[in-house]
């Protein structure tokens, strides 16, 4: 697609993608109150790995001193991001432990005692002087304050934002999902710091319109973003409300609404010269550029009937779950399920000692008569419902019947991997499938064939390259025992060297039998005739060492 | 033209080759439990059906009947046959590896496939000339592509179903064609001979 | 509190399989009751036959399978296809003719195939086809519509008919019974005699009423009735219908604006046999039916199409039954090629 | 390619020899049976038909050849013909007895009917046999003989016996049955017998005509009774008349 | 993997050609409308099937690769030929009936798999005896599918087996009931391929049902002996 | 009668001729079919198919000799790849040839215990043993793919089986309950 360098990417009037859902949305459970800051815990438990990418690697060891904002974990890979201590305090351990994945396994983590003096390290603010720093020293900026995507996928921001002829930012203001709360309440009290991140990304990716999408179901968000972008008054800024529909805030949904086009698939949205960003996102970089204050907390909404009292919280990253729970009153009598996340994307944690991380922007307690149980579920009658409303245009009920018979080709077929997991399908579904586990098993389960074809054909490599060495070794042999009978042969009389020789001879032949063995069959057939013979006068020989 | 309209209509509706005339079945149950598959036999059935129905009918009508030798029909037809089936494999194999592919191993299949050398027989008994064995070739291996893609997406979704467990596999795979030839017969009549 | 884990999405919309199988099954009951009216006891009888033997029919499978008898039993769906498969079938079928087609959708046409949910094939419009083929002469056996000379006979009579095989004496099955405007219109145009000759004919006419057939329109006009109604409560798609009836249509129209003396109206399919109970209840079936948006329109115009083209030149008298299984059984095949492109698939 | 040809020669010829072995081998297994075969198999297609025609004509009825003594019909409305066909005549010690000829019903429920008539000489019917039908299994096919003894109800009916009035079903006021639910086989069967005797009025004399050759003459070749093949055979052989085409009103 | 017990057991039953590898399919489903004409079929099949493998057997050291499948198919189609010309000889009757399916024997696929996969590897014994148990088991599928369709379809059995056995087939046909109405069904195509769907699930239960009784057996004997 | 020979034989010998003839011009070297069958099996050359390895495995199953299920590394999956490369029924696992795993293993060299006698370097057919005569050797279980071949010559048993615990990275998520009326998997 070619770079449409004088046409608006942004329509003046709004699309809309196909299939979505109307929701109740449950939000003023917790907008009733402003953000609380959260006090200080105890102890913080900091995963490894918060972000998509390879885990980053610990720069501390078990009984160091840790001050606030220090980095604790490098980046690991290109991809990856760096973790930061929340608190100053000690490292007490560093060890597996449950963090919030749907998996419920358990990571590395760092255990850092908190001893509350709230010793900051060194910072050096950058303030408005980014505007004389390049993108690449803003974009090491952004990676060294441990950045990720804050809408949901913890994407390393400072990865995303390499992309090439953006000329719009998009504001992921619409934070679609029901209960969740917190982008709202953060666009309501910080909307000048929000726009001020924005204009830090405009900068790094040379945009040159940003424009903040907002559901209309939030009219004091919009309100408040409106007022800022007016007393900013650069025209660089757009507030757009966009209509309260499930997922609308997925990126690629968004895109569509706002630019009427879709992404290619397979590719990203640069190729439409947009990028997407949470709000959060654009809060924190402008955190880290003008109070060089990396990415240790975020604003979360705790909320659910299961909860005293749904509030927002700006919590450090690392802070366990329980206390977080603790602070907003605890849980009511009626709760029932601890969801990380929302209703329709989040996932149950098997327990509140995990850790709160970079991407948690909600911690849902359901109470027993809000939640949806997975009763059985009937077979699939393939009334078609999902298909109606799946945003990625799948066709769900289909790839349910190849995910549930394990026809991976099929699945991957019916675009599989273009599901964005947004659960409308498994909303709509009469006889309760739980369809996007279906989905998430296949996913995984392909993957993880993939590296297992990764790694059959690095053994084929390496079992050729073995075969050959052995063929290679067996010929070299041969010629030096040719070599060796002919000399042999000469010198019939020179007798005293030849129990040395024969006593080499004697271990190459061993040697072979050796590998003989192990090829098994296969090696009788294609070893010719000398070896053969040498094969047996050496099996006398090769008794001792293997029976010690 | 309309009596080669009917002659398609005919083979390929209405006394379906294989749901109706039991022609073809083994290919028909054999290759049908992919629809990859199933497209790749179609495609291979139907070159070689039409090609040898006509080579049949000249086999006939320039060598057979001149010379009285009826009675060696079965063997020549079936000898022309073969011969056509295991030369095209063999050019297609050289020629076109893609294709083999694609088509390569139904090839040697289709020697055995009934349909094949009833076609050729039947264009005798029906007293075919050429453009009428032609179609009439033609029309039977679109009857037989045509029931045979049906049947192997039917079977890909059968696959996944709870069926008892005697009667998984060619079980009901054959109750299934039995109920495509059930709703077959609805097609009886729309000629009225 | 315990800590549950059970998947995403926790929250729901709140219609169930079982709620809309009741639905479909409360949508058939306005037609249901014209055709008592219309075509007498024997309807009620057929209710009854295919009830109990679908039902039955399916406890007993899924009992030798193991599975939950009453968990199955309770969604309806066996109940659906009882109802179908008795309205579809002639009133003054005797009992077993009623309790082969039942068993042969409820066991060989769902449960060899694993039951609801799996089966391929209309069951019952398998069972339908399946006594069709054997039995035509049985199939024929229609009472003759009230409001037409003589009208269905009374509870005993068809009672015996029914079930044990007796008549009257001196009536003999041909004088109770009666073809359908379809069949006969049929008949007679296979004789050489037109449309109008048929529908003039003193000998027919009382059979014919403005739309199509005395007591065929009204219970046509019922069910379309109920299928709107399940149309807007989004149990069935409506895509299907739609499809259907529109290819119908167009194509009976073009015939009858060709040759209007041997090509029947267009409001006489759409009114007549089956048409309305297919196009809403039949055709509708979502599991054997197509499940991507372009899909059903092309079963249902397939459908429409080939309903046409049985009853005008083939060998039966009302082809739906013979039409929905043809789709269902290229259903697959339409599923796989009517995918709709996903998103960033679309050209732009 | 000769080069081809040279260096692979022997593999080549010692296939081609191969092959054509094996085809002389089953050539002669073949050739063989077929000609110790060839006599018995010709003698049990003339049985088939003549046992065919012996339903309709008994055999002790006549003494000629009956499978030679043929007359070819042209094409005729009353009988539904389009093309040639064959009538079987059976004459005992050389007076006519009963002819044996092809008619077609066309408007059966599935299609055309085509039905055997054989038709004493005094207008009686012999019998009648449906050679050919698509009707509906279990309906209208009862007028095929291996399903039902209806079609045997035409024995000895002639044009004036029933009266021209009741050669119909008894659904149309005729005294021929029907079958519960199936009126139009019936119905065009029993039409199209009518239209055969008054064919048969008609062309008597004409078709008990004697040709040239000795009636009783064998033929080599037989001629089948389905109407496509007999125009064929029909048309070439010496000792058959043939009868022209008549118009009716 | 040779011997008369294995090859008997494979052609009968394990490995039989029409339920399990489920070829030969066409004349299968095609001719058993009824008893006799399965039998009828069946045994012109089997003889096929003898006199193939017995002579692929023999020439097994001629045989080429790239004229393999024409000698095959020349080979059969000679036995059938032969076989057609005698069956039209001696059994007119059958051979109406039986119709385009004895020259379709050339293309019963079961008969040129055995010419690949035994004879063209056995010697003349084995083939000849593996044909005939390949063909006994063809045969006794075609019987039992033929009486299916026949009892149901009509309420007869053994109807036209003078066909076959000549005057006294008359007195062999059973009818069960003289006013049976008749399952159509049964006779049409769709009951051909229901009835052969019917019989291979009757088939996968016994064999479930032998091997539950084999592992109950096993661990009889394992309880004994430990 | 001489017609039917010479007719037969002509014929015949014309066809011959041309397949013959065909056989060389378009004569193919090479069976594509190994390569894919290789390509769908786990290279654990392990041999429990008892053939000596992968490839010799694929080549038997190329040719008929072997059936699709004697790969316990492999396991369902591969049967079900297998049985749909080649067009016929999946069927079990053959319980003669080992059982699957559940849980990917590598082994470990107890480094204590070992007295670098190289005889399970010679055994490892990935080559993923390292270490020399006399020194203590190490596995490097990123390239080992759970053979167990180097288990059995090793003198003094310091070779053991790990499993490869799941991570949050190579983690696969069950399918659900598939409730009361189970679709089967194929
Ligand atoms: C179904 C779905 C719904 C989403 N809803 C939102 C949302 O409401 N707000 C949001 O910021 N991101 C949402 N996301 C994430 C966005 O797709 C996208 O990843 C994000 O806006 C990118 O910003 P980030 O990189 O700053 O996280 C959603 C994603 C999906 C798949
Ligand atoms: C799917 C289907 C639904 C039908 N529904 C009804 C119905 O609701 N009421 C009714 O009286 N007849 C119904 N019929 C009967 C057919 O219209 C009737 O069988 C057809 O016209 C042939 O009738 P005949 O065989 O009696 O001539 C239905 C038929 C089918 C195939
Ligand atoms: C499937 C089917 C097949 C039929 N086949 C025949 C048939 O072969 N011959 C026939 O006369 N009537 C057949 N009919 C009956 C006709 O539809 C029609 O009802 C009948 O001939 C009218 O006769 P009636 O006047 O005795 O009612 C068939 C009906 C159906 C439903
Ligand atoms: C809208 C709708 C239409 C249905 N139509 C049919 C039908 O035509 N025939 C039938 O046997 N069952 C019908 N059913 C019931 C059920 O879906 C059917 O029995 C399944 O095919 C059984 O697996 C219908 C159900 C619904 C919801
Ligand atoms: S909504 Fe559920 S039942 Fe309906 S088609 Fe989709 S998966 Fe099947
Ligand atoms: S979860 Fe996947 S399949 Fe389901 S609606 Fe969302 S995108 Fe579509
Ligand atoms: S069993 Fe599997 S992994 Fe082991 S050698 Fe054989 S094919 Fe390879
Ligand atoms: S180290 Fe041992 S288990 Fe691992 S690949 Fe080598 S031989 Fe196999
Ligand atoms: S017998 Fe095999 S295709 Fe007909």
């Amino acid at each position: 697609m070619s770079i449409h360098d004088d046409k608006p990417t942004i329509l003046r009037e709004l699309s809309h993608f196909d299939g979505g859902l109307v929701l109740d949305g449950h939000k003023d459970l917790s907008t009733g109150k402003p953000v609380q800051p959260m006090p200080a815990v105890k102890q913080y438990i900091v995963p490894l790995q918060q972000h998509i990418g390879a885990i980053s690697e610990p720069l501390v060891k078990v009984g160091d001193r840790v001050l606030k904002g220090q980095m604790i974990g490098r980046p690991g890979d290109l991809v990856s991001a760096a973790v930061h201590s929340p608190v100053s305090g000690t490292v007490t351990a560093i060890e597996e432990h449950a963090v919030p994945h749907i998996s419920g396994l358990p990571d590395l983590c760092i255990f850092i005692e908190n001893d509350f003096k709230d010793e900051w390290v060194k910072r050096e603010p950058l303030g408005d002087e980014y505007n004389n720093r390049s993108s690449h020293q803003l974009r090491n900026l952004i990676r060294d304050a441990g950045i990720v995507g804050l809408g949901g996928a913890a994407f390393p921001a400072a990865v995303k934002q390499t992309e090439m002829n953006v000329h719009t930012l998009i504001l992921n203001g619409v934070e679609c999902e029901p209960y969740i709360t917190c982008d709202d309440m953060l666009m309501r009290e910080q909307a000048e710091q929000v726009l001020a991140g924005a204009d830090i990304i405009g900068h790094v990716i040379k945009a040159q319109e940003c424009v903040i999408a907002i559901e209309d179901n939030k009219p004091e968000a919009i309100a408040a973003m409106q007022a800022a972008v007016e007393r900013d008054g650069t025209g660089f800024f757009r507030v757009q409300a966009v209509p309260t529909i499930y997922p609308s805030g997925g990126e690629k949904q968004l895109i569509k609404i706002l630019t009427g086009r879709e992404v290619p698939k397979g590719r990203l949205p640069a190729e439409l010269n947009v990028l997407v960003h949470n709000v959060a996102t654009a809060h924190a970089i402008h955190r880290a550029v003008y109070h060089d204050e990396p990415l240790i907390s975020r604003i979360a909404t705790v909320t659910g009937q299961g909860i005293a009292q749904p509030q927002n919280i700006e919590v450090l990253v690392g802070t366990p779950v329980k206390d977080c729970v603790e602070f907003c009153g605890g849980y009511t009598p009626q709760a029932d399920e601890l969801i990380m996340g929302g209703p329709m994307m989040g996932f149950s944690l098997p327990s509140d000692d995990t850790p709160l991380v970079k991407a948690s922007n909600c911690l849902l307690v359901m109470a027993k008569d809000e939640i949806h149980y997975q009763q059985q579920h009937m077979p699939c009658i393939r009334c078609g419902h999902c298909v109606e409303v799946c945003p990625a245009r799948l066709l769900p009920q289909q790839l349910y019947w190849y995910a549930s018979s394990k026809n991976n080709d099929r699945v991957q077929e019916f675009d599989l991997f273009d599901c964005i997991e947004c659960g409308c399908c498994a909303y709509v579904c009469p006889s309760d499938i739980p369809l996007v586990q279906y989905y998430r098993a296949a996913k995984t389960v392909i993957r993880q064939q993939e590296r297992e074809r990764k790694a059959s054909d690095l053994a084929r490599q390496r079992h050729e390259a073995h075969q050959a060495r052995l063929e290679r070794q067996k010929r070299e042999r041969e010629e030096r025992l040719r070599k060796k009978r002919e000399m042999l042969k000469d010198k019939e009389k020179g007798g005293e060297k030849d129990s040395k020789k024969a006593a080499i001879a004697a271990a190459i032949a061993r040697a072979q039998a050796k590998k003989a063995e192990a090829r098994k069959a296969q090696a009788g057939a294609t070893e010719d005739k000398t070896a053969e013979t040498e094969q047996e006068q050496s099996q006398d020989n090769t008794e001792k060492p293997t029976n010690p | 033209m309309t009596e080669y309209a009917l002659i398609l209509l005919g083979t390929v509706l209405v006394n379906n080759f294989v749901l109706v005339k039991f022609l073809g079945l083994c290919p028909f149950m054999g290759v049908s439990r992919k629809l990859e598959t199933a497209i790749g036999m179609a495609l291979a059935t139907t070159f070689v059906l039409t090609l040898s129905s006509v080579s049949a009918y000249l086999v006939n009508e320039y060598i057979l009947a001149p010379l009285g030798l009826e009675y060696m029909r079965t063997i020549m037809f079936i000898l022309v046959i073969a011969v056509v089936v295991q030369f095209t494999e063999m050019v297609v194999h050289k020629t076109s590896p893609l294709l083999y592919n694609i088509l390569g191993i139904f090839l040697p299949l289709i020697t055995t496939n009934c349909a094949v050398l009833g076609v050729a027989l039947l264009n005798v008994q029906e007293k075919h000339g050429f453009l009428q064995s032609l179609f009439y070739g033609f029309g039977a291996a679109v009857g037989f592509s045509l029931v045979l893609i049906l049947f192997s997406a039917l079977r890909e979704r059968i696959i996944v179903a709870d069926v008892p467990e005697a009667f998984q596999g060619t079980s009901i795979a054959l109750i299934t064609a039995g109920i495509m030839s059930l709703a077959f017969m609805g097609f009886a009549g729309l000629i009225k001979v | 509190m315990i800590f549950k884990r059970t998947p995403s999405p926790y929250i729901k919309q709140n219609i169930s399989v079982q709620q809309m199988m009741f639905m479909v099954l409360y949508a058939l009951v306005p037609g249901a009751l014209a055709s008592f009216y219309f075509f007498g006891w024997g309807v009620l009888f057929n209710l009854l036959v295919a009830i109990t033997v679908c039902l039955a029919s399916e406890a007993i499978i899924l009992r030798l399978r193991g599975r939950d008898v009453r968990h199955s039993l309770s969604d309806g769906s066996a109940l659906i296809t009882a109802c179908l498969l008795a309205l579809a079938l002639p009133s003054l079928a005797p009992w077993w003719l009623v309790a082969i087609a039942s068993f042969f959708a409820i066991a060989v046409a769902k449960q060899l195939y694993g039951g609801l949910g799996f089966n391929p094939f209309n069951p019952a419009m398998v069972g339908y086809i399946v006594v069709m083929i054997s039995f035509p002469l049985q199939m024929t056996l229609w009472t003759a519509p009230m409001g037409v000379d003589g009208g269905w006979p009374d509870f005993m009579t068809t009672f015996n008919w029914v079930f044990l095989g007796k008549l009257p004496y001196d009536t003999t099955i041909d004088s109770i019974s009666m073809a359908t405007p379809i069949d006969l219109l049929k008949t007679q145009l296979s004789q050489y005699h037109d449309v109008f000759e048929t529908r003039n004919n003193p000998e027919f006419s009382a059979l014919f009423g403005s739309l199509s057939g005395t007591g065929w329109q009204w219970v046509n006009l019922l069910y379309l009735a109920g299928g709107i109604w399940l149309v807007k409560k989004q149990v069935v798609d409506w895509r299907i219908p739609v499809a259907f009836l529109a290819s119908l249509l167009f194509i009976a129209n073009l015939f009858a604006v060709m040759d209007y003396s041997t090509n029947s109206s267009a409001l006489f399919h759409a009114f007549s046999g089956g048409t309305m109970l297919a196009a809403f209840f039949i055709a509708t079936d979502p599991i054997t039916a197509c499940s991507t948006p372009r899909g059903r329109w092309i079963y249902g115009a397939g459908i429409g199409a080939l309903v046409y083209i049985i009853r005008s030149w083939g060998g039966y008298p009302d082809g739906i039954a013979f039409a929905v299984v043809l789709m269902n059984m290229a259903a697959p095949l339409i599923d796989y090629y009517t995918r709709p492109k996903v998103y960033g698939k679309q050209d732009h | 390619m000769k080069s081809l040809f040279l260096q692979y020669r022997k593999s080549i010829l010692s296939t081609t020899a191969l092959l054509s072995v094996f085809a002389i081998i089953g050539a002669l297994m073949v050739g063989l049976t077929y000609i110790s075969t060839a006599d018995d198999i010709r003698r049990n297609e003339e049985l088939q038909l003549l046992k065919q025609l012996n339903t309709i004509v008994p055999a002790e009825l006549y003494n000629n050849d009956l499978l030679s003594d043929t007359i070819t019909i042209k094409p005729n409305t009353l009988l539904g013909t389009s093309e040639d066909t064959l009538a079987y005549r059976a004459r005992k010690d050389g007076k006519p007895v009963a002819a044996v000829f092809s008619s077609i019903a066309p408007n059966g429920y599935n299609g055309a009917i085509h039905i055997l008539v054989g038709v004493f000489y005094d207008g009686r019917i012999a019998g009648v046999r449906v050679v050919k039908h698509h009707e509906t299994p279990g309906l209208g096919d009862a007028v095929d003989a291996s399903r039902s003894d209806w079609i045997l109800g035409f024995n000895n009916k002639s044009l004036d016996n029933p009266k021209e009035k009741l050669w119909k079903v008894k659904r149309d006021g005729g005294v021929f049955d029907q079958f519960t639910g199936a009126t139009i086989t019936p119905r065009a069967v029993v039409k199209a017998v009518y239209n055969a005797l008054l064919y048969f009025n008609e062309n008597r004399e004409k078709l008990f005509a004697s040709n040239g050759k000795a009636a009783g003459e064998k033929t080599a070749d037989t001629p089948p009774i389905s109407k496509s093949e007999s125009s064929e055979a029909g048309n070439s052989k010496p000792g058959k008349a043939t009868l022209e085409q008549q118009s009716h009103d | 993997m040779t011997d008369t017990a294995s090859i008997t057991k494979n052609g009968l039953w394990n490995n039989n050609v029409a339920l399990v590898q489920l070829l030969g399919l066409c004349p299968l489903l095609a001719v058993t409308g009824t008893v006799v004409n399965g039998l009828g079929l069946g045994l012109a099949t089997m003889m096929t099937l003898v006199l193939s493998n017995s002579a692929v057997s023999l020439i097994r050291p001629w045989l080429k690769n790239e004229i393999r499948i024409p000698i095959f198919v020349l080979i059969i189609a000679s036995i059938v030929t032969t076989i057609e010309l005698m069956m039209n000889a001696w059994f007119h009757d059958l051979y109406l009936i039986l119709g385009i399916f004895i020259p379709l024997i050339v293309t019963n696929c079961s008969i040129i798999a055995r010419a690949e996969a035994f004879a063209s590897k056995n010697n003349l014994l084995d083939s000849a005896l593996d044909g005939f148990m390949m063909g006994l088991g063809f045969t006794l599928v075609l019987v039992v599918l033929g009486g299916m369709r026949e009892l149901i379809g009509f309420g007869t059995l053994f109807s036209h087996a003078h066909l076959m056995f000549g005057e006294i087939g008359h007195s062999m046909t059973i009818t069960f009931s003289e006013d049976y109405p008749g399952f159509l069904l049964a006779v049409l195509p769709p009951g051909a391929f229901i009835g052969l769907g019917l019989l291979i699930a009757l088939k996968n239960v016994i064999d479930k049902r032998k091997a539950a009784a084999q592992t109950v057996v096993l661990q009889k004997v394992e309880a004994v002996s430990s | 009668m001489l017609t039917v020979i010479l007719t037969l034989a002509i014929i015949a010998g014309v066809f011959g001729l041309l397949l013959a003839w065909s056989a060389i011009r378009f004569k193919v070297e090479g069976d594509p079919i190994v390569d894919q069958i290789d390509a769908l099996l786990p290279q654990t050359q392990c041999g429990q198919c008892t053939y000596p390895g992968c490839r010799p495995y694929a080549e038997a199953i190329a040719k008929g000799e072997a059936d699709i299920n004697q790969c316990p590394p492999g396991g369902e999956a591969t049967i079900l790849a297998l049985a749909d490369l080649l067009g016929v029924e999946p069927k079990p696992l053959n319980a003669e040839h080992g059982e699957e795993k559940h849980l990917p293993t590598v082994v470990r060299i107890d480094e204590n215990v070992c007295i670098g006698c190289t005889l399970c370097i010679q055994a490892c057919p990935v080559d993923a043993i390292i270490g020399a005569a006399k020194q203590m050797h190490t596995v490097v279980e990123s390239e080992c793919t759970g053979c167990n071949l180097c288990i059995p010559p090793c003198p003094v048993d310091c070779i053991h089986i790990v499993e490869v615990k799941p991570t949050v990275r190579t983690w696969t998520a069950e399918l659900p309950d598939p409730g009361p009326v189970a679709p089967h998997a194929v």
